[in-house]
């Protein structure tokens, strides 16, 4: 049996969000589209003032309020951890999103062809299409037209579907591949960490062994497979500077 | 035109087959309404759901769910009166009300369509989730309750029930000629009036409505269950969650019956059967739930300021004292002032028609503005993690589809009225 | 390969495309795009080593590729550097390669300069021939008119030197957002070409002084290298004193946050000196051998000299007292040297430079410092005497086999050094490693990565001040004698040259990767200056502000896609080097840098005999004299020039890079590390505590009529003053300071939408309390005015408040990247603090460098003033 | 017992065994953590509940209108 359990080590974390735009560069993800989204919080008053870093990818709990209202099995549970959505099969509910006390799903309010309008770089110049054929984004994934899992879902990338909704899947189809989430593997300061926890001698396994962990909202026994090592949970009085641009 | 009207028409009562020129005005208008809802739904299914204006929750600061959800929650109270209502006269053989007995059904059969409707322009993918709930849907969410009680069952039930009930006077109407003869042949189904009959009738109904009742139960708390079960949404997680959605779902239903028992009293000219007395029991019934209402009400505030988490905290001062005060304030208003107002009217005993329209439209706003207070703030106010607080306003798209909504229930409530008697024919001595 | 998938692509559309519009009408599975690749054949994947292009410190990548597209950035695993990762920077420059808005084809300008471009496209050669005519056109005059300008170069070797040159131009680099006045006060005071860093893997006690950590590199490296060095270190128990106005640049790894005014660096690093030496903590053997701490100063302040040798061999070696024998001796003879007293050498009394010193920081105290930095005495005495202790003076540790001195403690200190008194507060803040002798010690201080010692260091022994004419950089004038040549300098001579008695300005400007109407400090001095020139040609990807005022001609150049370096992969402790290699060819009609100076001297008629730019290739990468050297014939292909230089350096050729994608060389030695134990220590420099040369300097310019704004801070030690800025009417009572942020590097990334996406727009950060006194809210439109104390002129700007408990209440902040107009992705981010800004005297250091500080007043929008 | 009756009671046995069905056995309730959790056992068993429920309610439909052939 696998399970995969991601790691954030917040003696580590540097706040940078490289995750954040691995993330969205490799699962294709359009503007205000964070599936990874790393808080850069500020607690106390002047000279007495604490600043913190959070990453915040889905938690892929393993008591998923998102799994259990889904009215159609879109989103569901993986025998590896892994939680998922079926873009295939989701009718665009958002009852996930109401159930999820993370804030990790990311709905596609628009058309897929004007979701990257706001940033401007026309992807369709007609000058691209030599090296491009036309794919938008010009960097657009080919993995994310498979289907992944024994299950043969289509669960992995973004921005494909209008009315669906979407969230971190993991990396699903990096990991069904042998390589780390984008956001575990581009991380600068090795504050991320992923793999499988029921392996032993797994690096995951060691580095948390004897460690000091923590879940984001425990209280709510929602078992998140993301694990917080040094650090505290975010209080009530922290505030989040620094956000990055989130309209439509 | 006019002439083959009146030669044919004359005969069928309450105004079934002619179109008055104000009837034609309130068609056209409801007409107008349903095509302004159409274009929203249009641009809505166009450009995306970013052509509302709702967000994502969290990083986006926004509601995901906004009016639409609201609406679905008030419309399928609304059908509750009608049902209740409709059972209880059945039940309880409750005679003098049998003239708003009809329209009851048929309210809450309406209701329930615009409730359906409003899940309809809520979803992203409408086409794919009439197909996907067939297939798929998944007794764990609580949105199965909704989706195979509420949606299909209620409605289908509600549907037996006003068809059931229909049939005698479908019957009658069909001995007479009148261009309408053939629906009501065809709606009779070979009704005879005979003893066996009635009996069978009285039977069915008996038991339809024994069987609607629970049923309504559970709908409306399923509804309830839908944000009552959700542990990650502060000011949703709480038992009290399901009796007050079918509280509430009465007041709202009540007031309704009671506007358009008042309408159709006044234009079609059925004082005679719809007399003071419906309205002195819907109004009595009406005072309660306001009263067990506002019971919860006090309840919800007490808890919410006692000791709440900096959470509950932050929704409890939106609602009280902050960005949503003025929509809370003013549905409790909407639901106190009739509530005393009725309870006057009974201790004096003077029941004022007019007022209890006023008060049946006071009472859906504030319904309506409770329901929006239940869906919207848990959410911009309700984030566990240190995000932003959200904000969240209607976009005109999401009002243009509201008028369509309403303008529908209106359109399918006048066409009814000329299709068929609103109001249950006198039995023939 | 490319044409058969877009064959594919299109075949495919037409045979699916009814099939797809019924379903999508009855199942919305609305997947635009997924046809391209799904209905192509299986497309070729492969991945290619590449270099990052945003960066200073060029991290290592892989390039993952889809039928020849790059479809993702990855780090390069065992990069010394980065190894296998990339920041936010690194992952999202893939969609400014497919930035249509680039520039696509050469342009030639139609419409009157200084207003927004108009522009026709033109070919290549028609656009090297426009700047080619100009460029000799005025080489015919003076050469030196032709002014070659860069914001960053990643080939010096190629464009720097080689180009520059062949063409005979003058050149001006940066010099603002650097912190070239750091590498002034390094070179003169240790002779390192660097600023200061400490060796922080070792370092146990670290003033990170103005260190931006969380999002800015330091001295040598970009960000990722310092704070992986800096958490490896923290484990091993690394304390870190954040110095610095802003807690955020440090966020939780301020182990002390020292809330300091900006521009009170000086006051704050002369008290830490008076400190140690009142506490005790002094390494007398380190000051003794290595610094002219014991040399004799004589009252007129001249060190005491005399003449060893003749002829040419003819030196001056001062003289220090020799405890040994009681008399003033050679320092290179003296074996027992005193550190202090005076003395008498020859009936004249002198004092050692470390007495003379002494009492220079004797009125230094705690207490008077901690008003001029707003911060308490106490917390300055606790810093003095954690730093004193965990020296641990005396120290050695055993380093592979090395006996070397451990003093683990040192500064980080880098772009803070632009300040008005950034030069003599670099000195300051060397001096207080130098007092414990840190300098090159384990977990000490650095400033370079070798201790080769700077050419600047000799001349800075003997200053040059000359009578005016000056040339427009105002090299060896009576204004600085030690010159950075600060762009924002030149812009003001160029408005107004009789005032700095210059005659002859440049005509025509080759801008390279530079846009100073956005990225220097004083934007109106830009707008104005830039008008000037007669011709502007502009290298670059993209329509920079500057190009789209200025520029006559815009030569399109590739991103990265392209050949360039040598680069250094080093992270100071393994030694590697690798190319730039181009993931796909270049995009749209662009090319590389190289190519394009290969296309321009073979216009210009320079590429060719000795001395032409194939030739100065040869010199700058080493290939003169091997039998890798281009032969002097046609234009090189640009591939072949890095061939042969890889070749030179005993590799395989360029296939090395390309199978390999780095070279590394092997471990650093620690005799090349720690200066204790180079040959010679510490490169052969005497540290310089005293500054003689400064104080000759100050003479010279005073006898040749410099004002006192110029040569006041020529002073041998490190002296407090005043900044200008504060004497700004009381009411300017905000100090605006500037800022990176670590998604974003200099000007030219907010045109990344991705990153900006990340980073969210313009802001003006300010102390809640602050806000609240003056009403104004988090989000709410501000109104920023500054003044100019020296001329009284006032600059305003509107940008939104960003309220945090993070900053010191008498200080806002605004990050510098911001300002662009001229990609639509950039635009409407609001304003560049630049604007604001001042240049020219009081807001620039004695070096010619850039200073970030001005005083501001604010307001909230809409309200009255 | 009439013919009436008995198909009457049939129908609402039949809709409601449907429906017991559809939930208990085709729909796959308390099941959360798996991935044949998201799909019902039988795939279109939310519509066999549906249909259950109409059949069920259809009863009452059946039981007034169907024609007397009473002997």
């Amino acid at each position: 049996m696998t399970r995969y359990v991601m790691a954030v080590d917040l003696n580590r974390c540097q706040g940078c969000r490289a995750c954040v735009e691995a993330c969205k560069i490799e699962n294709n993800t359009p503007s205000a589209v964070f599936w990874m989204h790393v808080f850069r919080l500020e607690e106390g008053e002047y000279p007495d003032t604490k600043m913190s870093f959070l990453p915040r990818p889905c938690q892929h709990c393993n008591n998923a309020p998102c799994v259990k209202v889904c009215p159609v099995g879109a989103r569901y549970k993986r025998e590896d951890g892994l939680v998922l959505t079926d873009f295939d099969r989701c009718i665009g509910c958002r009852y996930c999103e109401v159930a999820c006390p993370y804030g990790v799903n990311f709905f596609n309010w628009r058309n897929p062809d004007e979701a990257w309008d706001e940033y401007q770089v026309p992807f369709d110049d007609p000058d691209l299409m030599p090296v491009t054929g036309g794919v938008i984004p010009s960097y657009k994934n080919p993995d994310h037209d498979r289907l992944h899992g024994p299950e043969q879902r289509l669960t992995s990338g973004s921005a494909h579907f209008k009315g669906v909704m979407e969230k971190c899947t993991f990396c699903v189809h990096r990991v069904e591949q042998g390589l780390l989430p984008a956001c575990v593997d581009t991380c600068p300061v090795g504050a991320l960490k992923f793999g499988d926890i029921e392996d032993e001698g797994s690096p995951i396994s060691t580095f948390l062994r004897n460690k000091e962990s923590f879940q984001l909202l425990e209280e709510l026994g929602t078992d998140p497979s993301v694990v917080y090592v040094g650090g505290t949970p975010p209080t009530s009085h922290a505030r989040e500077i620094e956000r990055p641009l989130t309209g439509v | 035109m006019a002439t083959t009207q009146d030669m044919v028409s004359d005969r069928l009562p309450q105004g079934v087959g002619r179109w008055s020129r104000g009837w034609l005005l309130f068609m056209a208008l409801a007409a107008i309404g349903v095509a302004i809802g159409v274009i929203g739904w249009a641009i809505e299914h166009d450009q995306g759901m970013a052509a509302t204006g709702m967000r994502d929750l969290g990083t986006m600061g926004g509601a995901t769910w906004g009016v639409y959800i609201s609406m679905v929650v008030y419309f399928v109270g609304v059908s509750f009166a009608g049902i209740t209502v409709a059972a209880l006269i059945r039940l309880f053989n409750l005679e003098h009300l049998k003239g708003v007995a009809r329209m009851a059904e048929l309210l809450t059969v309406v209701a329930l369509l615009l409730g359906a409707l409003a899940i309809v322009v809520d979803l992203g993918q409408p086409l794919r989730g009439l197909v996907n709930l067939f297939r798929y849907a998944r007794p764990q969410s609580p949105f199965f309750g909704t989706f195979s009680l509420v949606v299909s069952g209620y409605l289908f039930s509600s549907l037996v029930y006003l068809y059931l009930t229909s049939r005698p006077d479908a019957a009658r109407l069909a001995e007479s000629p009148s261009r309408l003869q053939p629906l009501y042949r065809l709606w009779a189904a070979g009704y005879e009036p005979t003893v066996d009959q009635r009996a069978r009738d009285r039977k069915a109904t008996f038991w339809l409505a024994l069987a609607i009742l629970p049923l309504l139960i559970v709908a409306h708390s399923s509804l309830g269950f839908v944000f009552g079960l959700q542990v990650g949404r502060p000011g949703w997680f709480g038992t009290l969650q399901a009796p007050a959605f079918v509280v509430l779902a009465g007041v709202s239903g009540i007031g309704h019956l009671i506007v358009l028992a008042a309408l159709v009293r006044r234009v079609l000219r059925q004082e005679h059967r719809i007399g003071i007395e419906a309205f002195t029991w819907l109004g009595r019934f009406l005072m309660l739930l306001l009263f067990v209402y506002l019971y919860f009400v006090v309840v919800e505030i007490f808890t919410s300021i006692y000791q709440p988490t900096t959470t509950e905290q932050r929704i409890s001062d939106a609602l009280l004292t902050g960005r949503y005060a003025w929509i809370f304030w003013g549905s409790v208003a909407a639901l106190v002032l009739p509530a005393f107002g009725l309870a006057w009217m009974a201790v004096t005993r003077k029941w004022r028609i007019g007022w209890m329209v006023i008060m049946g439209l006071i009472v859906n706003l504030g319904a309506i503005g409770k329901r929006y207070l239940v869906v919207v703030p848990s959410e911009t106010h309700g984030q566990l993690l240190p995000y932003p607080i959200g904000t969240y306003a209607p976009s005109l798209v999401e009002y243009a589809v509201l008028i369509g909504l309403f303008s529908l229930g209106a359109l399918l409530i006048g066409g009814f009225m000329k299709l068929f008697p609103i109001v249950e024919m006198e039995e023939t001595p | 390969m490319v044409p058969v998938s877009r064959r594919a692509f299109l075949k495919g559309t037409a045979v699916v495309g009814g099939t797809l519009a019924a379903s999508r009408f009855l199942f919305e599975t609305l997947d635009a795009v997924a046809g391209a690749d799904a209905l192509a054949l299986a497309p070729f994947e492969d991945r290619v080593f590449t270099t990052c292009w945003i960066g200073k410190q060029d991290c290592g990548m892989t390039a993952r590729r889809i039928d020849g597209r790059v479809v993702k950035f990855e780090g390069m695993a065992g990069h010394p550097r980065n190894d296998g990762t990339l920041c936010p920077k690194g992952q999202a420059q893939i969609i400014s390669i497919y930035d249509p808005n680039r520039v696509k084809t050469p342009l030639i300008r139609t419409n009157a300069k200084g207003v927004s471009g108009e522009w026709r496209q033109a070919s290549w050669d028609e656009a090297l021939q426009v700047v080619a005519d100009e460029v000799n056109r005025v080489r015919a005059e003076d050469p030196s008119l032709v002014l070659w300008q860069k914001g960053r170069s990643k080939s010096e070797a190629i464009y720097d030197n080689a180009f520059t040159k062949a063409i005979g131009s003058s050149k001006l680099g940066h010099g603002a957002y650097c912190s070239d006045t750091g590498y002034r006060a390094l070179e003169y005071t240790l002779g390192l070409h660097g600023v200061l860093n400490p060796e922080l893997v070792h370092n146990r006690y670290l003033l990170a002084w103005g260190w931006n950590l969380t999002n800015a590199g330091g001295n040598k490296y970009c960000w990722i290298v310092w704070p992986r060095q800096m958490l490896e270190a923290r484990e091993k128990g690394l304390k870190i004193v954040h110095i610095d106005p802003r807690l955020r640049a440090a966020g939780p790894f301020a182990d002390q946050w020292v809330p300091l005014r900006p521009s009170t660096d000086l006051a704050l690093a002369l008290s830490l000196c008076h400190e140690l030496i009142a506490q005790g903590y002094l390494d007398r053997p380190y000051l003794t051998k290595y610094t002219n701490a014991p040399y004799l100063v004589g009252k007129d302040g001249l060190i005491l000299k005399q003449t060893v040798g003749e002829g040419d061999d003819a030196e001056e070696v001062a003289l220090v007292w020799d405890l040994a024998t009681g008399t003033g001796r050679l320092a290179t003879e003296a074996t027992e040297p005193a550190l202090e007293g005076e003395y008498t050498v020859n009936g004249q009394t002198y004092k050692t430079a470390f007495e003379l010193f002494k009492t220079h920081v004797e009125d230094y105290t705690p207490e008077w410092a901690a008003d001029i930095c707003g911060i308490e005495a106490t917390v300055i005495s606790q810093i003095a005497s954690e730093f004193g202790e965990n020296a641990q003076i005396g120290a050695t540790t055993v380093i592979d086999g090395i006996e070397v001195p451990y003093r683990p403690v040192g500064i980080m200190a880098y772009h803070m050094a632009q300040q008005e008194l950034g030069f003599q507060a670099l000195r300051a803040m060397t001096m207080v490693t130098m007092l414990v002798g840190a300098v090159g010690a384990v977990g000490g201080q650095l400033a370079d990565t070798t201790w080769k010692i700077h050419k600047n260091y000799a001349a800075f022994e003997e200053l040059t001040v000359n009578d005016p004419p000056y040339d427009f950089t105002l090299k060896g004038s009576r204004y600085f004698p030690i010159n950075t040549g600060f762009p924002g300098m030149v812009a003001k001579v160029m408005q107004d040259p009789a005032r700095y008695g210059v005659e002859k300005l440049p005509k025509v400007a080759i801008l390279h990767h530079v846009n100073p109407v956005l990225a220097f400090t004083s934007q109106p001095d830009f707008l104005e200056s830039y008008k000037k020139f007669e011709h502007v040609t502009v290298i670059s990807p993209w329509m920079s502000e500057t190009a789209d005022l200025f520029a006559d001609v815009v030569l399109p150049a590739s991103t990265i896609e392209k050949f360039e370096g040598p680069l250094s992969a080093s992270d100071g402790y393994i030694d590697a080097q690798v190319l730039r290699l181009p993931p796909m060819d270049p995009l749209f009609e662009s090319r590389g840098e190289v190519d394009i100076y290969l296309d321009l001297a073979e216009h210009i008629g320079v590429l060719n005999g000795a001395d032409g730019y194939i030739d100065q290739i040869n010199v700058a990468l080493g290939l003169v004299d091997t039998p890798f050297a281009l032969p002097d014939g046609p234009r090189p292909e640009v591939r072949d020039i890095f061939d042969r230089w890889a070749k030179s350096q005993g590799l395989s050729g360029i296939d090395h890079f390309e199978q390999n994608g780095i070279w590394v060389k092997g471990l650093i030695p620690p005799t090349s590390t720690y200066g204790y134990v180079t040959d010679p220590p510490f490169g052969g420099a005497v540290h310089r505590l005293y500054g003689e040369s400064l104080l000759k300097a100050q003479r010279l310019m005073q006898e040749k009529g410099a004002e006192e704004i110029y040569y006041q801070d020529y002073l041998p030690f490190p002296t407090w003053r005043s900044p200008t800025m504060d004497s700004s009417p009381p009411e300017y009572e905000f100090y605006l300071i500037s800022y990176k942020l670590v998604e974003h590097k200099q000007s030219r990334t907010t045109l990344i939408p991705l990153l900006t996406e990340l980073s969210g727009k313009q802001r003006i950060e300010i102390n809640t309390a602050t806000a609240r006194r003056l009403g104004i809210s988090d989000g709410d439109e501000v109104v920023v005015d500054s003044h100019n104390a020296i001329t009284g002129e006032t600059r305003s700007l509107t940008t939104v408040a960003a309220l945090t408990e993070g900053i010191r209440p008498d200080v806002v902040g605004m990050p510098h990247h911001f300002g662009s107009w001229s990609h639509p992705a950039s635009r409407d981010l609001g304003p560049t603090p630049n604007e604001v800004f001042f240049t020219g005297e009081g807001y620039m250091g004695q070096t010619a460098d850039a200073s970030f500080q001005v005083k501001v007043k604010i307001s909230k929008a809409g309200g009255d003033s | 017992m009439t013919r009436r009756s008995i198909i009457t009671a049939a129908m609402i046995i039949l809709g409601a065994g449907l429906m017991v069905f559809a939930y208990f056995a085709g729909a796959a309730p308390w099941c959360n953590n798996a991935v044949e959790c998201s799909n019902p056992r039988l795939e279109w068993s939310p519509a066999i509940f549906v249909a259950g429920v109409v059949i069920a309610f259809s009863s009452a439909l059946y039981y007034s209108v169907a024609k007397d052939r009473r002997k």
